[in-house]
């Protein structure tokens, strides 16, 4: 079967947008996380990413909400053809789109290739490997020998990439890319329109070491805007590319001449203030603006003030390393004991904590409301979401713990994780558990769960993003829980080791069935009820924008704005 | 004539010049070890008076020493009176009314009814956790002064008596604490303070006070050393000596009451910094940790928050206390110097 | 100056320093005032100018050709300062501005009042240093301070004074602080300067000396209350006022054997320049050990052949404070060792005192050696800590400000005895009573005591452990005259009563005469002559003996002493010309 | 003079080594498994053994230390040593830039935070602290001691917040924008948006250190008005302002040299809480976020430059007020 490429539908606008103007976006961190495709692995990073680079397929935003954003379109490719085993993809690029920045030369097929032929250079590893050992043929292999070079040296990477071909990954000619894999899988186009795949120019790229400044300053663009000055701590200029061929961008409408990412604005209160004030359009690694500042929009009763369901939820996680041996860890193992969690928690105070309706609803299975297999339950409802202390307090009392419980409860510090960490303590400890607050500065944080020697029970910071809307359930209960593609270890940020072959099961059914939705839905009751970690809530989207904002439109990869589809008004 | 104020003292400056001395009246001021009452009465008969009882009397005739002392009472009484006022109001400090004090989305109620200074982000009594957090800045900052001036004064003895080799090294340790940055070495030391499995080795409250004596004991130290450098070339250190004291003995009888009372004086000045480091290093994210209310990390709050915009007194409640704690340490400092050294301010 | 008053206004009490005061002064004449310290002399003229702070509130009226001064506004008072009167302070030192070059302050005087260019100014101040005897004005102009001696400082005061002649001058104690050869050759430029200018001079001291030497009148004020007013030659011929008597009694008590026959002239090489010194130490040495003291066959303490450089921080060479110091002191004898300022004195009796090691020789008591070079303090075992002992300088300084008496006291008797703590204490008070203090002062503050009282701790503390030899530096130098007498007294008894010998630090000589049986001069940490006193007085051998004797101001009243010299941080030898250098060549 | 300059300047050196040494201490003790905390984001055990072995984090401390002095962990070949040219104080693994470089980048702002400070805080000081000594205990007085007092009791972090909220935000939703929120343009660029980017930061510290230094100046005032010199200089009818800003603040003013070069060393060390609520760029800000992130090589750097500046100062107040010593300068 082929698939044309027909145009990007233009989402319909209010007022309609002008091209021009400047995009100023004020950013809480003082520099983006990163700006590598190959290592870029969080929504704001791909906000920014979105507007420098571009993949075989994408999404062309949405002015109605996050989860509409699900249609995916030609972007590099033009069109496609699909092998009739659904196996293997052969894309056409289209002609004469070039490369800007550091580079102007054409984007051909050969660079796709050498992007993902780095994906599991041992000196940068892609963030999200997990997904393409399933997607392409020859990867696994591939990558296998690749881990016994060397690290730190360039030269011998770029040797071995050299030398070495994936067997599913080919450029026949310059216009012509192959991509094949072992098993059909029906988001494998999904899994293309994340920025991992996006071309690199081998001579450009393969100068530098790493997602490093000068790479950045350097950077290869081969989306509507280049990088044209970056200083980390105080901005990040993005100038639209001249003549800009919009015929050959259907995603992308680019109205912004240019856009600025102000990095010295470094706290919450800060950023809106920026934002209120004019100074600033949008706002970056902002992950809920302050409770009063919404207010205060809902009260002008704002057009600026945007919300949208997102998919995105925050829960907790257990340690469950095989080498966490402390009492509480242990404890946690027992089923009861999380049950009585499950209880514990009072999701409508977390709620409000997060600003009420408008910005979260409670949460008490895996899979969110805008991901494919949602079916909504709870396995564990307690009257209002306001939990159920006295049966919490049974049930660690028939799981040997009739004094309570105490745990070593780590948190991000930052003000959305605190709130939610001593919210939780208050309502843990009406249910006897008592939990010892434990800050990790936001930098460590990652490294501190990752340390196996670390001390901790459970972790109340833990959150995800769908990486795409809609047909995403892999991540969750394919990758996350799925003891076969994702072991208790590498890649697990959160140590869960999760292991349920009745799930895997059921994973290995869905991936390549042309209707996974039921087969999803059932493993989500089946893994939910067995709590791996402990749903809290789900997370809508809110997004305050400066008056000038126009065209507003939302993306599912940033779980935030387009900025490639929003205009300025002057 | 040789000014008798150490050039190191405290009370920045040279002293009063010298005028000559009446020979049958006290002299007016002896530098640091100052008497009381400056101008000699006519007869020249005096009552024998208790130390301090007269410096006391003098202090607490000092118009700012009885503002400080009134505002640091009030202080002390807060701090003292914060379980009675959770009591009263039925707010413990850390307790949350989410559904008394909070909105729909999660807004704190401005002051007024149950909640005095209204409540914060979390749906707590700011008034029961400003109070809470006067105990923590007089639990850190009086432990921490009072340990730096132990130490500092110790140090200063030592390196200011034993001139020479031992004052070099001395010297060279106190220049070295100096030169440390303040805050980023305090990071890394509450960094240094996750042990093997990552777990706080002490409590942060301890650490928080440990930081800042490790960085306020150089201040005493300086000072002490000045005071007896000057203080060992004194005649009465020879006299000492000369019938037969040992030096332990010189240190301890005769310089040491010298050295004590401006060194308390610095102990009043020093201490309101040091609870403002403390508040800094909360407001910071390394201090004080949530939940336990400090000023700090309350100010840190609101403004990460942005909830001082519709409930100001999350702000302002933390952010008077504190004013009016420094206000009232720096009050009685200033007192107590007019009283030592009446011609300044 | 008529019914002036001044009431210091503290916060909350009023002390009356100068009441009811009038004086009146002629154009090319001299008036002094004198009596006690604290009596109200300096503050009277300061009111009189508007000069005191703020809180000193002035009644009366101060004329100055029929313009009342306290009536002035300060813009108007600011044009009389320096422009009609001016003024020489008290104390060189702390006079004149650290940080400003010598020059600009003497310009200053200058530009306050008239507008004069660069150059002219410059030449002005170079005549101005020259008339008032500031040797080589072109190369000190631009110095500091700190850089002039006691004399050239005070010096550099009269020229400020003098700059725009003023018809007044008014000097308040302009010598106090200055050695007596300085004193001299300061007065006679006051003289010269009036007698050339015609000014009205206003001369405050407290030596009744000094003022019999220089004034016409002489006003006499006590507890800030004129007591009497006479032309000079009627005072001291017939003084009325009961004080009067007292204040020339207390100064005639010393029966002082100084030679006679001295007038103006006969301050010879000390007048001016430094040809005296100079003169003075080529026969030193030799003179001085010519006359070695009596053979006493054991002498009790031995002085011999005692060197002692200090080591002056930031410089390599060393400055020789003693050169080859030779003297003895005899059971139950009183020594005397004078010599001027920085002579070296103290350091002797620092030596002495084991507090020091010489650089070379040694001191002995009773033919043990117990201080000679080496390292560190001397180690004096028990025995000998108590048989020699000190009185300090400054009886002051040598009381720890944070200790009562009777703790001051015990010290000797808890470090040396192992007596119980009431033992002590019937100790300490035995002690006071020996040398005449209340019990009450037992209980209170060094600062809280008299200067008599506080010398008399000092004493006792000294006498505590009954020593065979008390070394007593300066004792009375920094006390009125009538308890100088007082103490003098005191010492007697002591070693009549413990049988005691001192040795009497001093460059007092009408004391020294008073008191010693032998005297040691000292000049430049050297002995330059040594003797039984009345020989030595009557018959001096040496010439700088001669140039100290001759100096003594008054009709043979003992000079008033210089303000007692608080010993240095070793590291600013600016004071009064003890140092090295250019000091050096200031006086003598 | 000289031997007294060398002596001195070899004290600061031997300090700073000491302060590196202990600094070097604190951190590798203080971040455990330091090859996970300095690796970028999603770097895999192979890296993690690549950053070890650059580090020579398997060998014992002191060949760890001598090594991060003597030649640095090579990156790419290039030694990034303290002893190398150009002398790099180690890597910024996370940041992927020489720590030198790195600093070097951030100084120009918190120097002119710093100076800029300074200038406009003296400047104020010296004004208000001698106005005061004029009219000792009168409301004048009283008023400005009140002023200094709350500048000194109010926390930098506090009076920031303030000052950002009215003087930035609320005037800026009346349209009035006098002053940039954060963020710094070089002095180089265009001197006067540098100014009003600063502006508000410089009043920040200016606040308080008005609080401490009105008194300090006072006081020296009050001190220096009550010497005899002072009295000389009125005797001989010279004006009283220049009584005031001549004779009295020429001689009350090295004690306040003193201070403020301390004062100074501090705020360059520690602009952080000033730097953290402007979002400037500056050295401060990256200490923290070095301190907070692990990113050790960094908070070495930026602990021994805090240090630098600190021994530099102290000389240069010591050489200062030699030079203003008349004793010293013959
Ligand atoms: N500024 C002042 N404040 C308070 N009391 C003062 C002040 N100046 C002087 N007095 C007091 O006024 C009295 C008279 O002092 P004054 O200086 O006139 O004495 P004097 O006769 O000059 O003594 P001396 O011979 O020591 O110079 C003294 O008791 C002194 O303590
Ligand atoms: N510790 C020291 N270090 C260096 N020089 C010193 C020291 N003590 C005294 N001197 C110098 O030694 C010389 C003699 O001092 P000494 O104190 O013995 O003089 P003095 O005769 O007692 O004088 P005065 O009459 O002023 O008390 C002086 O020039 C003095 O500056
Ligand atoms: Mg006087
Ligand atoms: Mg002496
Ligand atoms: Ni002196």
């Amino acid at each position: 079967a082929t698939t044309a490429g027909a145009s990007g539908t233009a989402p319909a606008a209010s007022t309609a947008p002008t091209p021009g103007g400047t995009l100023r976006i004020a950013s809480l961190q003082s520099d983006l996380d990163a700006l590598d495709p190959l290592t870029g692995y969080s929504v704001d990073s791909w906000e920014i990413m979105r507007a420098l680079t571009r993949q075989l397929v994408t999404y062309p935003g949405s002015t109605t909400g996050i989860k509409d954003d699900t249609e995916l379109v030609p972007d590099l490719a033009k069109s496609w053809d699909v092998s009739d085993d659904g196996k293997t993809y052969t894309f056409h690029l289209r002609d004469d789109i070039r490369y800007s920045g550091s580079s102007t030369r054409e984007i051909v097929a050969r660079d796709f290739v050498y992007g993902i032929k780095r994906f599991c250079d041992p000196n940068k590893q892609v963030a999200a490997i997990n997904y393409f050992h399933l997607a392409f043929s020859g990867f696994t292999e591939y990558c296998k020998e690749f881990a016994k070079v060397p690290v730190g040296d360039p030269a011998k990477s770029k040797a071995f990439i050299d030398s070495h071909e994936i067997s599913g990954v080919s450029a026949p000619d310059d216009k012509t890319l192959v991509l094949k894999s072992d098993t059909k899988n029906y988001d494998f186009l999904a899994i293309l329109s994340m920025n991992f795949v996006s071309p690199l120019p081998e001579e450009v790229a393969s100068k530098y070491v790493g997602d490093s400044l000068e790479f950045r300053k350097n950077y290869p663009s081969s989306g509507p805007y280049q990088i044209s000055s970056y200083e980390p701590g105080r901005s990040l200029v993005l100038k639209k590319v001249a003549g800009y061929d919009h015929a050959g961008d259907p995603a992308r409408k680019a109205y912004a001449d240019e856009i600025v990412v102000d990095f010295t604005a470094n706290n919450e209160d800060a950023v809106v203030q920026k934002i209120q004030s004019g100074d600033a359009d949008l706002s970056l690694y902002l992950d809920v603006p302050p409770l009063s500042t919404i207010q205060q929009y809902q009260a002008r009763n704002s057009p600026h003030l945007h919300s949208s369901d997102s998919g995105a939820a925050n829960f907790i996680t257990f340690n469950a390393r095989p080498e966490a041996t402390s009492p509480g860890a242990k404890a946690l193992r027992a089923l009861k004991v999380r049950q009585a969690l499950a209880y514990a928690v009072n999701k409508a105070n977390l709620v409000q904590a997060q600003g009420g309706k408008i910005a979260a609803k409670p949460l008490g299975q895996i899979i969110t409301s805008t991901i494919l297999g949602h079916e909504t339950f709870d396995p564990y409802p307690t009257p209002g979401n306001a939990g159920d202390p006295a049966k919490a307090k049974q049930l660690l009392a028939e799981a040997g713990h009739p004094d309570g419980l105490k745990l070593d409860a780590v948190y991000r510090v930052n003000a959305q994780f605190e709130t939610i960490a001593v919210t939780l303590k208050a309502d843990l400890a009406r249910a006897g558990i008592e939990l010892d607050l434990i800050p990790i500065p936001a930098a460590q944080f990652s490294g501190y769960l990752q340390d196996p020697k670390s001390r901790w029970d459970v972790s109340l910071s833990s959150s995800f993003a769908p990486d795409w809307q809609g047909p995403s359930t892999r991540m969750l209960l394919g990758g996350w829980l799925n003891s076969d593609a994702a072991p208790c270890g590498t890649g697990n940020v959160h140590a869960i080791c999760y292991d349920n072959p009745e799930l895997n099961k059921l994973a290995a059914q869905a991936f390549p069935s042309d209707a996974p939705g039921p087969i999803w839905a059932k493993a989500d009751k089946l893994v939910s009820a067995d709590l791996p970690w402990i749903p809290l809530f789900e997370k809508r989207k809110i997004a305050i924008t400066s008056e000038r904002v126009r065209n507003w439109t939302w993306s599912s990869l940033a779980t935030h704005a387009d900025i490639t589809n929003i205009a300025v008004g002057r | 004539m040789s000014s008798t104020v150490p050039p190191d003292a405290p009370l920045i400056g040279s002293g009063t010049p010298p005028t000559p001395l009446p020979p049958d009246a006290p002299p007016a001021e002896a530098g640091p070890p100052a008497s009381p009452e400056p101008s000699p009465e006519p007869d020249g008969v005096r009552r024998p008076r208790r130390f301090p009882g007269p410096v006391l009397g003098a202090i607490l005739r000092e118009r700012s020493a009885r503002v400080g002392l009134v505002l640091v009472g009030v202080i002390v009484l807060a701090a003292l009176l914060a379980p009675l006022a959770a009591a009263l109001t039925g707010h413990g400090p850390n307790q949350q009314f989410r559904s008394e004090a909070l909105s729909e989305s999660g807004l704190p109620v401005g002051p007024g009814g149950d909640f005095l200074l209204g409540a914060d982000g979390n749906g707590r009594d700011v008034l029961v956790r400003t109070l809470y957090g006067a105990r923590i800045s007089l639990l850190v900052g009086i432990p921490a002064t009072t340990l730096a001036l132990v130490v500092g004064t110790a140090v200063g003895l030592v390196a200011g008596f034993f001139a020479g080799r031992t004052d070099r090294l001395l010297s060279q340790v106190i220049d070295v604490a100096l030169s440390f940055p303040f805050v980023v070495t305090a990071l890394s030391l509450v960094a240094l303070n996750g042990g093997g499995d990552g777990q706080p080795v002490l409590n942060p409250v301890v650490l928080v006070t440990i930081v800042i004596s490790l960085f306020a004991w150089t201040y005493f130290a300086r000072l002490t050393r000045g005071l007896v450098i000057v203080l060992r070339g004194k005649p009465f250190v020879e006299a000492a000596l000369s019938v037969g004291a040992s030096r332990r003995r010189v240190i301890t009888r005769e310089i040491l009451p010298n050295v004590l009372p401006v060194v308390a004086v610095y102990w009043a000045v020093q201490l309101p910094l040091n609870i403002l480091s403390e508040a800094t290093l909360s407001f910071l994210g390394v201090g004080v940790q949530a939940p336990t209310a400090s000023w700090g990390n309350m100010i840190a709050e609101a403004q990460r928050s942005s909830l001082y915009q519709v409930q100001p007194w999350f702000l302002l409640g933390p952010g008077i206390a504190m004013f009016v704690t420094v206000l009232g340490f720096n009050a009685i400092s200033s007192g107590i110097r007019n009283v030592l050294d009446p011609d300044r301010g | 100056m008529k019914n002036l008053s001044v009431t210091f206004q503290d916060r909350d009490r009023a002390f009356a320093a100068v009441r009811d005061v009038s004086f009146a002064v002629e154009p090319g004449r001299t008036l002094a005032i004198v009596g006690e310290s604290g009596s109200g002399k300096s503050v009277s003229l300061l009111a009189s100018t508007g000069l005191l702070p703020a809180r000193a509130v002035v009644r009366g009226s101060a004329l100055y050709r029929g313009t009342d001064l306290t009536a002035l506004r300060p813009g108007q008072l600011r044009a009389i300062r320096g422009r009609h009167i001016g003024f020489v302070f008290q104390d060189p030192l702390s006079n004149l501005h650290p940080l400003k070059t010598v020059g600009s302050q003497i310009a200053e005087a200058i530009t306050a009042h008239e507008r004069v260019g660069r150059h002219p100014l410059r030449r002005r101040v170079l005549d101005l240093l020259g008339e008032v005897g500031i040797k080589d004005p072109g190369q000190r102009i631009d110095d500091y301070p700190n850089h002039f001696s006691g004399g050239m400082r005070q010096r550099v005061m009269i020229a400020m004074a003098i700059a725009l002649n003023p018809g007044l001058i008014i000097a308040d104690e302009p010598t106090t602080a200055l050695d007596v050869t300085v004193q001299a050759s300061i007065l006679k430029l006051l003289r010269r300067l009036q007698a050339a200018h015609g000014t009205a001079l206003i001369f405050v001291s407290h030596d009744l000396g000094v003022v019999s030497d220089i004034a016409d009148d002489v006003v006499v004020m006590r507890d800030g209350e004129a007591v009497e007013a006479a032309p000079a030659s009627e005072i001291y011929a017939a003084p009325r006022h009961e004080y009067t008597r007292t204040l020339l009694g207390a100064a005639r008590h010393g029966p002082v054997p100084v030679p006679t026959g001295h007038g103006p002239a006969g301050h010879g090489p000390a007048g001016h320049g430094s040809a005296g010194g100079a003169a003075a130490n080529g026969t030193g040495p030799s003179a001085g050990r010519a006359e070695s003291p009596s053979a006493d066959p054991a002498p009790l303490l031995a002085i011999s052949a005692v060197h002692m450089s200090y080591r002056r921080r930031g410089r390599k060479d060393s400055f020789t404070a003693l050169a080859d110091v030779s003297f003895q002191v005899g059971e139950r004898e009183i020594v005397g060792l004078v010599g001027e300022s920085g002579s070296g004195k103290s350091t002797v009796g620092r030596i002495i005192a084991g507090l020091v090691r010489p650089t070379a020789g040694s001191v002995s008591l009773r033919g043990a050696v117990y201080n000679e070079v080496g390292d560190g303090p001397a180690r004096l075992d028990a025995g000998l800590r108590s048989a020699v002992q000190v009185v300090f300088q400054d009886p002051y300084g040598s009381l720890n400000p944070r200790r009562r008496i009777a703790a001051t006291l015990a010290e000797p008797f808890a470090v040396n005895t192992k007596l119980s703590a009431p033992q002590i204490r019937a100790r300490v008070e035995a002690l006071a009573r020996r040398v005449e203090l209340p019990p009450s002062v037992l209980e209170r503050f060094p600062s809280q005591l008299s200067g008599g009282q506080r010398q008399r701790v000092a004493i006792a503390r000294a006498v505590a452990l009954e020593p065979a030899v008390v070394v007593a530096d300066e004792p009375v130098s920094a006390l009125d005259i009538t308890t100088q007498a007082q103490i003098i007294a005191l010492l007697r008894r002591l070693r009549a009563e413990l049988g005691v010998s001192f040795l009497f630090i001093s460059h007092d000589l009408g004391v020294v005469a008073d008191l010693c049986e032998r005297v040691v001069v000292l000049k430049d940490g050297q002995v330059v002559e040594q003797g039984p006193t009345h020989r030595v007085f009557t018959d001096p051998g040496h010439p700088y003996t001669r140039t100290l004797l001759a100096s003594i101001p008054g009709r043979g009243r003992p000079a008033k002493a210089p303000e007692p010299h608080a010993p240095h941080d070793d590291d600013h030898p600016h004071d009064l010309g003890v140092g090295p250098g250019t000091d050096r060549v200031a006086h003598v | 003079m000289r031997r007294q300059i060398l002596g001195h300047a070899a004290r600061a050196l031997s300090t700073l080594l000491i302060v590196l040494i202990i600094t070097f201490a604190i951190t590798r003790i203080a971040y455990r498994n330091p090859a996970a905390v300095l690796a970028p984001r999603n770097a895999d055990q192979r890296t993690l053994d690549g950053i070890t072995r650059a580090l020579r984090l398997d060998e014992p401390w002191y060949l760890q230390l001598w090594h991060y002095l003597y030649r640095g962990p090579d990156i790419q070949g290039a030694p990034m040593g303290l002893f190398n040219w150009p002398p790099a104080l180690g890597y910024s693994f996370r940041q992927q830039r020489p720590v030198t470089e790195l600093i070097l980048s951030k100084v120009p702002v918190t120097l002119s935070l710093a100076l800029g400070a300074l200038v406009i805080w003296m400047t104020l000081s010296i004004l208000l602290g001698v106005l005061a000594a004029m009219k000792p205990d009168t409301w004048v007085d009283r008023f400005l001691s009140a002023l200094s007092y709350a500048g000194l009791s109010v926390p930098t972090f506090l009076s920031g917040i303030l000052l950002s909220y009215f003087l930035y935000f609320k005037l800026s939703t009346y349209g009035i924008r006098w002053f940039p929120g954060s963020g710094y343009v070089g002095i180089t660029e265009d001197p006067v948006e540098w100014a009003r980017h600063l502006a508000l930061p410089w009043l920040t510290i200016a606040i308080a250190e008005i609080g401490i230094f009105q008194r300090v100046v006072r006081g020296n005032m009050l001190d220096v008005l009550g010497s005899d010199y002072i009295r000389t200089a009125r005797a001989k009818g010279v004006s009283e302002r220049r009584v005031y800003f001549d004779h009295a603040l020429r001689a009350a003013l090295n004690p306040i040299i003193t201070l403020s070069g301390l004062e100074l060393a501090a705020i360059m060390g520690g602009a952080i809480v000033t730097e953290q609520i402007f979002g400037l760029d500056g050295v401060g800000r990256l200490a923290v976020e070095a301190a907070v992130g692990g990113d050790f090589p960094v908070v070495i750097g930026t602990t021994v430059l805090a240090a630098a500046i600190f021994v530099i100062s102290a000389f240069a107040v010591d050489v200062v007020t030699r030079l203003r010593d008349p004793a010293g300068s013959t």
